[in-house]
């Protein structure tokens, strides 16, 4: 069954073509392609994750060479989950597309790009290899970005597109100070001879420092966070979707593989100060995200920004070097993927059904769209870490990881971030419930608000259809929130899983 | 070059045959595609390759257009045709690499298929599938690029 | 202790659970929603019953989920101490649904749907931080509670609700991070969090200085919700809530679940030895002195009837946590009986302002003169209820408080006698009052009170610091006037007269009693609906039971089984 | 210093290749001048991969008669798809650029965002 792993890579890119080809002569065969390719991935990701159980960690060498000349793909107790947690995202996000989405043969193309190129990082085992994935993935995004009829999305875009490539090329340029060190690219290869090299090693340090900074930057922690709130906020509803739920996972899921697989805990014995820079910039991410959250007013800005905050918490997890943490790490970052792609497609389905984008504008929005409101208010609730949700689980692991290690600074930003994250979130819910809309919305579902700038142009289309959020969309959130809450109950089965790659790592 | 806005401050400069251009055109062309095969070709055994010879067959055509036109050439060489080359050039790589698969190797293990020299045809069809790609990317990408963009209201 | 795997602990906890989507389901047929509502507390509280003689004998019911987070179970058990909770909770259930029927068909509410729903579940997650097996569990359960009871504050969707709201969710949440904290502090010392009576062993060995801190957190983060000074300033600001919501939230579920959860981690997480040698007890017991006696004074000065009974809570809480605090054998016992006899003696009180409040809408004690004449059977319970708390033999709080007494002598704190004492004759202060003006003055000749009426100690405002003393009314949102003497300090004026613009005008009229004074009603019932009436009743002799015959009235016998698990009785 | 110039030589070329680009990316107003930037700095960081490559006398990669020492073929392999890479984002990035100039009318940074917060 490994050769599940290469498929899960090329099964994408293979429906992406398909649906470039289609798009010649059928001009809506593209959800179709897509739908089929995502179930197909789904079904790989799966029996990799059930060959990972079963048999543990898989090697897979391309072209028959063995590594380190050859590339392989890897999928152990770290990626397979990830793995999953891609193709599950990726069909969620086709089905919520099918009503809500920038339809054209083009977009499903790129998207599917998008989801090779996520599986490609995910499953890589070469860092030379997971900066094409890498690549491959940011060139997908920034399109997609860009793909929204509002004229701020080509400029979002934009931003997005040139903060990442700087923030590859720095990996790029990391994996050459590796590379210059060691001679090899494999990364399981790069661990045992970046320790030969020394860690003390100027080039060795170097390679850290940067390959850690590129991939921060995609993985958008602040103060490197800022193509990130105009990319997830102008994207048409799908992308946010999936990019908020995938593309900083993916990123960070990189981060804790060149932190565990690639450099190793004695690394960072060797140089405490790396470990202390990165976990104080993750709590400072983790504060400066919540704060600028708060003052937002628009509601994707704000999520945005909560995942400044979010991912700060993930990064916090890897840095720590506890097992607990790195657990805790891998849950939040499953269980952020699921809250944040639910909440954008959550926002997805109220602006749908009422054109309510803007904080105020959700005021009195329980009477209005009950379900709707009701799903904010779990995934929200979830988010802010309220048990037995999924939010809680993730930030308990890692807490127990900063209390172990005695990282009592780290300890007490984490237990706070519960009451940072409730400062913008209660606004929400507290709006949605218990206050009255300042203008009452017109009879035909459409709202006549004039709050500043809170609907764009987009908005402006959405406003025509009142019956505009179709019930797979509304299922999807449906999905996302339950999955929320179940997922806190499956902590600890997550936990057993991670055992072994995380005793490999961990000694 | 059709579409271009009468109201642009740019200098309009109609393009003029030379018939020395066209006929020196007409008799490199097949010259440099032929080159750009056998640099793809060569990919296998000596420095060559799908990027540089993709490069060349895309340099051809941007020749062509340049002695011709590029609206001619782009009616020659259509977008239906760029499309399917690039999705052409993907999947047969994809399906040289998958082929192994069936047959009990991994992925672009090209010795599964069996034959004599496997490795070497294997490697030269995905040569020839990415420089496809490349030509195609590449011609597709000055085409989007000359074709400008269209004006829209609120234009300063 | 035998442990016995079973499904009631479960089942006790979903069964509020379940009714939430009936409830919900039937917003469109009221009597249905509210069947629902009366049956499911029913069954609660036969599930939780049924459970009685068994943990009576020994017998721990326990549902084991299975491993919820490294490794900690999911595990609910039903011991003497969570019994005494989760029958005290489902008991009381069962008399504030009638009573919310009542009241809330009497003043024809908004979203009471929600409000019963929310009900439901507040009520699920109390019975779970009753039967929760350790701190995890609680924890869940502990911030569930929060969740499902801040609809119910915020009911009333006005900018003061809000305000409560917001505050209340801040500081319940804020303790929720402390009680985390100390959660995973001791997980990570001991290696486990399951509650053990006596104490986890593993804790008597930890770094002290870290078992210290994480009692401070979990003391501290359940002190929240216990209303310990200074974390209790949400209280009297959720008083915006409807009155079976200030009942539910001061008598059953909320305040009492903090209390609880501070019990939980003195007897068994920490344990009175490891507590002994971590010299905690004493602190905590020194926090509860100064809050039992400021709030107490604070009580004197409400107006606001709700408000004085809110500063009443804070008082009578601290009771229960100086007596954990002070960890002598009968000062356990009658901290813990303290927890149902106030619980009674509370929910009577509070309904009987809800029910003047929605009889004749009168909020302000210094309009209730006479009022016994109108609410004859009310204000007897209220009586009764107030001699209670004021520690009156015959009524619950007179036990328990004994016990509490003998508890700090015996154990050589005096001090503490003499504070329990005090707040004894102050209770009677600002209770008696009340009590004597609606029984023996009507409301045109009637005593001054300068204890409320002037500045206090002639110079200062009382503790909210209010600059303008006598400014007139302004009025509430609930439809009541209130002097210038409530606390809430953070909401301006401005807040106050958007209020009563926005919504709620139905029910909004000036209190007090109509020209020609409160006319006479008999005896028989006919001052208020049963659906009210019957509520107050049972619980006034619920409290009365427990002060008559504790030792049969069930409550008694838990506890001295608590104290005697937990080492500190014989 | 001569020293360092005449046997590192690429390594200041490539700094100076990334500085440029890297300065210009974030203090040019000019979207089309980033972009040009943003290629430089890649350019940089090619040359400083490629560069490395270098083994003293030796010959191509490419299997000859008598030759021993050959110069790395792996980071040319790399670059050579990082090139690629880099065609494709600048190509996009281009393609974005033609829009953003369609809908606002400038390539200017500060009045696409002056234009931004008007709306």
């Amino acid at each position: 069954m490994t050769d599940a792993i290469v498929l899960a890579v090329v099964v994408p890119i293979f429906g992406a073509m398909l649906s470039m080809i289609a798009g010649l002569r059928f001009d809506r065969s593209g959800w179709t392609v897509a739908a089929l390719t995502c179930l197909a991935q789904l079904g790989t990701a799966l029996a990799i994750l059930y060959t990972v159980v079963q048999d543990g960690t898989q090697r897979y060498e391309l072209a028959g060479f063995t590594p380190p000349e050859g590339i392989e793909l890897v999928a152990d107790g770290l990626s397979a989950p990830v793995i999953v947690l891609v193709a599950t995202v990726s069909l969620a996000v086709v089905v919520y597309a099918r009503q809500a989405g920038p339809r054209g043969n083009a977009f499903y193309t790129l998207y599917l790009l998008l989801v090779g190129g996520l599986a490609g990082v995910t499953l890589t085992g070469d860092i030379f290899n997971m900066y094409v994935f890498l690549e491959i993935t940011g060139l997908a995004a920034y399109a997609l970005v860009a793909s929204g009829d509002s004229t701020e999305s080509a400029v979002a875009g934009l931003k997005y597109l040139i903060l990442g490539t700087i923030g590859a090329s720095l990996f790029l340029l990391g994996a050459g100070y590796a590379y210059i060190a060691t001679g090899t690219l494999n990364m399981v290869d790069l661990s045992e001879q970046l320790a030969a090299a020394g860690y003390g090693s100027r080039l060795v340090l170097g390679a850290f420092g940067l390959l850690v900074t590129g991939l921060l930057v995609k993985v958008a922690l602040f103060p490197v966070h800022t193509w990130q709130p105009g990319a997830y906020s102008n994207a048409p509803d799908s992308v946010s979707v999936y990019i908020s739920a995938l593309v900083s996972t993916v990123a960070a899921y990189a981060v804790a593989r060149v932190l565990y697989t690639v450099f190793t805990p004695e690394f960072f014995t060797a140089n405490p100060i790396a470990q202390t820079a990165l976990v104080y910039a993750a709590a400072v991410s983790i504060i400066a995200g919540s704060v600028l959250a708060v003052l937002q007013r628009d509601l994707k800005r704000m999520l945005a920004y909560s995942s400044v905050s979010q991912f700060g918490m993930v990064v916090a997890g890897f840095a720590l070097l506890s097992q607990s943490a790195a657990v805790g790490g891998v849950i939040h970052l499953i269980g952020h993927a699921v809250l944040k792609g639910g909440l954008f497609a959550a926002v997805g389905v109220v602006a749908a059904q009422t054109g309510a984008r803007s904080i105020d504008e959700y005021a009195g929005l329980a009477s209005r769209a009950p379900l709707s409101a009701g799903l904010v208010a779990v995934l929200g609730l979830s988010l802010v870490g309220v048990p037995p949700s999924v939010g809680f689980v993730g930030k308990f692991y890692i807490a127990v990881g900063a209390v172990e290690t005695g990282t009592w600074p780290i300890a007490a930003v984490i237990f706070a971030s519960t009451v940072l994250t409730l400062a913008y979130f209660a606004r929400i819910i507290e709006r949605m419930y218990f206050a009255q809309p300042a203008v009452e919305p017109s009879s035909d579902g459409a709202v006549a608000v004039d709050v500043g700038d809170g609907v764009s142009a987009d908005g402006g289309e959405e406003i025509h259809s009142s019956a505009g959020a179709s019930p797979e969309m509304v299922a999807v959130v449906v999905v996302a929130a339950v999955a929320a809450v179940t997922l806190g109950f499956a902590g600890s089965a997550i936990e057993s899983f991670l055992e072994p790659t995380l005793v490999e790592v961990f000694g | 070059m059709s579409n271009h806005n009468p109201e642009t401050e740019r200098v309009e400069r109609p393009y003029t045959e030379s018939s020395v251009i066209m006929t020196t055109v007409r008799v490199v062309a097949p010259f440099v595609f032929t080159y750009g095969l056998f640099v793809m070709f060569h990919g296998a055994s000596s420095s060559g390759g799908g990027f540089q010879g993709g490069a060349i067959v895309a340099a051809m055509v941007l020749m062509l257009a340049f002695a011709f036109g590029i609206e001619p050439t782009q009616r020659w060489f259509k977008n239906t045709a760029i499309v399917l080359l690039a999705t052409g050039g993907v999947l047969a790589f994809l399906f040289i690499g998958v082929g192994p698969l069936l047959l009990d190797g991994t992925f672009l293990e090209y010795s599964a298929y069996g034959f004599k020299k496997a490795p070497k045809y294997g490697i030269e069809g995905v040569e020839l599938g990415i420089g496809a790609i490349v030509a195609s990317v590449i011609s597709g990408l000055f085409f989007a690029i000359a074709r400008g963009f269209e004006y829209t209201e609120g234009q300063q | 202790m035998s442990d016995v795997a079973s499904l009631r602990p479960l089942a006790a906890v979903l069964v509020s659970a379940v009714a939430i989507p009936l409830i919900v389901g039937s917003y469109r047929r009221q009597n249905l929603r509210e069947f629902w509502t009366i049956l499911v507390a029913l069954a609660k509280v036969a599930i939780v019953g049924s459970m009685v003689p068994g943990v009576l004998d020994g017998t721990v019911y326990v549902t084991d989920i299975g491993a919820y987070v490294a490794d900690i179970s999911f595990v609910l058990r039903v011991d003497p101490l969570g019994l005494l909770f989760g029958l005290l909770a489902s008991a009381l259930w069962v008399i504030t649904s009638f009573y919310s029927i009542g009241y809330m068909r009497g003043l024809s509410e908004d979203s009471q749907t929600r409000y019963f729903a929310s009900f439901a579940a507040s009520v699920s997650t109390a019975i779970g931080v009753a039967f929760a097996g350790n701190l995890i569990t609680l924890f869940i359960f502990y911030e569930l509670l929060t969740v499902a009871t801040y609809p119910l504050v915020a009911h009333d969707e006005t900018a003061e609700a809000r305000a409560a709201g917001r505050k209340y969710l801040t500081y319940t949440f804020i303790g929720g991070v402390a009680v985390l904290a100390g959660t995973v502090l001791v997980f990570s010392m001991a290696g486990t969090t399951s509650f053990t009576p006596g104490g986890i062993g593993e804790l008597a060995d930890a770094d002290p200085a870290l078992a210290r801190l994480a009692f401070a957190l979990l003391a501290g983060g359940f002190g929240v919700k216990a209303a310990l000074m200074p974390m209790h300033s949400w209280l009297p600001d959720a008083m915006v809530a409807p009155t079976p919501v200030s009942g539910l939230l001061h008598a059953v579920a909320v305040v009492k679940s903090g209390v609880f959860g501070i019990a939980r981690v003195t007897l068994d997480v920490f344990g009175p030895g490891t507590m002994q040698d971590l010299g905690v007890g004493l602190p905590l017991a020194a926090i509860a002195a100064f809050t039992l006696l400021t709030a107490s004074i604070i009580a004197l000065r409400k107006d606001n009837l709700k408000r004085r009974l809110a500063y009443s809570t804070i008082s009578q809480l601290s009771y229960i946590v100086l007596g954990l605090g002070i960890l002598s054998g009968e000062a356990v016992v009658g901290a813990l009986l303290h927890i149902p006899a106030h619980a009674f003696m509370k929910l009577t009180l509070f309904f009987c302002a809800g029910a003047i409040h929605v009889e004749t809408h009168t909020d302000d004690i210094s309009d209730m003169a006479g009022i016994g004449k109108r609410m004859p059977l009310t204000m007897v319970a209220f009586a009764v209820a107030a001699a209670g708390m004021a520690g009156i033999p015959l009524v619950a709080g007179f036990v328990s408080k004994w016990y509490l007494l003998i508890g700090s002598v015996s154990a050589g704190q005096e001090i503490f006698a003499v504070v329990l004492l005090i707040s004894g004759m102050l209770n009677i202060a600002y209770f008696w009052p009340i009590v004597y003006q609606a029984f023996f003055e009507s409301p045109d000749a009637h005593d001054e009170k300068p204890l409320i009426e002037s500045p206090f100690g002639g110079l200062f405002g009382s503790e909210s610091g209010e600059s303008t003393p006598v400014d007139g009314t302004t009025v509430k949102a609930d439809g009541g006037d209130t002097v210038n003497d409530d606390d809430h300090d953070e909401h301006d004026d401005a807040d106050h007269e958007t209020d009563t613009d926005v919504d709620h005008d139905d029910h909004y009229h000036h209190g007090g009693p109509p020209a020609g004074g409160w006319d006479e009603r008999n005896w028989h019932g006919s001052e208020s609906t049963w659906f009210m009436l019957g509520p107050i009743l049972a619980a006034a002799t619920g409290a009365l039971a427990l002060g008559i015959v504790p030792a049969t009235a069930l409550f008694l016998e838990i506890v001295q089984e608590v104290a005697i698990n937990v080492g500190v009785m014989p | 210093m001569i020293d360092l110039l005449t046997t590192k030589y690429n390594y200041i070329a490539a700094i100076l290749l990334m500085a440029g680009g890297l300065y210009m990316v974030i203090g040019d107003r000019n979207l089309v001048k980033k972009v040009i930037g943003m290629n430089l700095f890649q350019t940089g960081i090619f040359l400083f991969f490629i560069t490395t490559a270098f083994v003293e006398g030796g010959e191509p990669p490419v299997i000859q008669e008598g030759v021993e020492t050959y110069v790395s073929p792996l980071p040319h392999v790399l670059i050579l798809t990082a090139i690629v890479v880099g065609v494709s984002l600048t190509a996009v990035a281009l393609t974005l650029i033609i829009r953003i100039y369609s809908e606002y009318g400038t390539l200017r940074e500060d009045v696409i965002t002056e234009m931004e917060t008007d709306d």
